[in-house]
């Protein structure tokens, strides 16, 4: 019986929640670069954006854990899930850990080629992540403008 | 409920209490500081967060706009961006704050490039 | 006796394999600092400094290997390095991790 | 199963008694040519965050001010400036910790250039 009323409050509650935060947007940082004076006469705003889809192992465990019972399967998931975060992402941390390093590392190449020949400005660099249950974007932001 | 669970629970919500009204740094970044330090300039971007939920930071970028305006007719320069986040129980409040020196244009090319021109001319001297 | 030292064996053998490699990252930051007025793309070449320092149970006493890139970095050029980006990242591993910083800079040689 | 469990206690553990420090933030400017690398200006600024209470962020101004006093004159450039946390107590006590490094570029560069040119 409890576990039924258990089962009930949870799907009461983090289905409706799940809407609720549904692209949740998350600021990590944000970083300034100097600014010029006739970027906003001459220039041309450009903006970067990489991001990367991952899972978040801790969140989808206590989930797995409230919706199953103490020997359902996904109660079983939900350990090894837990057990995961906490002996391989082990650390320091923004946002989610991704599964790929690079995702970020073509940013400064993307903005040459936006600005071919020029020079950028008045940029911001934002970290973000867009937060869906379970599932999240971790994301990468530069808005500058491009002078040539 | 068990009592560790009440434990848990009275723990988390007095450090709620207890946390409520600190900000925390969660990044700084500084650029190349000029010579000239007369017109310091400041702006900041601000937003309230019930639940610490947001669905965009679109106000963030508005930065680079407020500050370009305290000094319409020049470039900034030494650019200190402080990011910072306060919490009230259930509320964030995460604030974006940048100071710089407004300078003459011409003196923030001069600053990147006068070093560089006084360096081929020491080389000419040498010559 | 000898199934106890097995698992043992087997369990620091899967933490030494896994703390030899990363499978997950958490990219901190990716700063891109300013660029020199006189200064465009195109104009000058690139070049790249990495540094990094392994840490096990998080015991990590100095954060030198951000300076160590810094050094690597303006080594590589003697003219002016008009743009730096910042690339901070942690690569997590078996109880451990490895803290990464990796820049990018516009050489005007 | 026991081991593990024994692992995570010894880890937890380690985490409690260490002194680890983590850096949260990182930012390069331009960096002047080599022969302009000399006056190396430096600045730092602690701040302690204790049981999860901190107590100011002007540190961080505290740091760039000691920095601009080290190079009243001239610009400085190749600023690299660091925020670090370390942590002496799971997270709960740490001190913040603001670095500033960079180089002092006198502004009597030029003259002293032009001047040896005439020389």
């Amino acid at each position: 019986m409890l576990q039924i009323i258990k089962q009930a409050t949870i799907l009461g509650l983090v289905i409706p929640l799940s809407f609720v935060l549904h692209g949740c947007a998350v600021l990590h940082k944000a970083q300034l670069g100097d600014i010029d004076g006739r970027s906003s006469k001459n220039g041309t705003p450009i903006s970067i954006k990489v991001s990367e889809t991952t899972v978040d192992f801790g969140e989808a465990a206590r989930i797995a854990r409230n919706l199953g019972g103490s020997k359902s399967g996904a109660n079983v998931l939900g350990n090894a899930a837990s057990t995961y975060e906490s002996y391989f992402q082990y650390g320091p941390r923004t946002g989610t850990p991704v599964f790929n390093e690079l995702y970020a590392r073509s940013v400064p190449n993307e903005l040459a080629e936006k600005c071919p020949g020029g020079r950028i400005t008045d940029m911001i660099s934002i970290r973000e992540t867009r937060a869906y249950p379970v599932v999240k974007g971790e994301i990468v932001r530069v808005d500058a403008v491009c002078i040539k | 409920m068990s009592k560790i669970k009440m434990g848990v629970i009275s723990t988390v919500i007095g450090a709620m209490l207890i946390t409520s009204g600190c900000t925390y740094t969660r990044a700084i970044s500084q650029t190349n500081v000029p010579s000239e330090r007369g017109k310091v300039v400041e702006a900041s971007v601000e937003r309230m967060m019930f639940l610490g939920i947001a669905f965009d930071n679109d106000d963030v970028p508005k930065l680079v706009e407020k500050l370009r305006d305290k000094c319409p007719n020049g470039a900034i320069r030494g650019i200190l961006t402080k990011d910072l986040s306060t919490s009230y129980l259930i509320v964030i409040v995460r604030k974006t704050i940048a100071q710089g020196y407004c300078i003459k244009e011409n003196l923030a090319a001069d600053d990147a490039d006068t070093n560089l021109k006084a360096a081929e001319l020491e080389t000419e001297a040498k010559i | 006796m000898i199934k106890r030292t097995q698992s043992i064996v087997k369990l620091l053998l899967v933490s030494i394999l896994s703390m030899a490699s990363a499978c997950s990252y958490s990219i901190h930051q990716q700063y891109i600092g300013s660029m020199d007025p006189n200064a465009s793309y195109g104009k000058g070449k690139w070049v790249e400094a990495t540094s990094s320092d392994f840490v096990i149970l998080s015991f990590a006493m100095q954060s030198n290997y951000v300076e160590d890139a810094y050094r690597q970095l303006e080594n590589q050029c003697k003219g002016r390095i008009a743009q730096v980006t910042t690339e901070h990242l942690t690569a997590y591993k078996f109880l451990s991790y490895e803290q990464k910083l990796v820049l990018k800079g516009l050489c005007q040689s | 199963m026991k081991t593990l469990l024994r692992l995570t206690l010894a880890t937890l553990a380690a985490t409690t008694l260490s002194s680890c420090v983590t850096v949260k933030s990182v930012s390069i400017s331009q960096i002047p040519e080599t022969s302009q690398r000399k006056q190396v200006v430096k600045a730092s600024a602690t701040s302690p965050v204790v049981f999860l209470i901190p107590f100011n962020t002007d540190y961080i101004e505290e740091a760039r001010a000691d920095l601009l006093q080290a190079c009243p004159n001239g610009h400085i450039e190749g600023l690299l400036s660091k925020h670090e946390d370390t942590n002496y107590f799971i997270g709960l006590v740490y001190m913040q910790k603001v670095n500033f490094t960079g180089y002092c570029l006198p502004k009597i560069a030029m003259t002293r250039a032009k001047a040896k040119r005439k020389g």
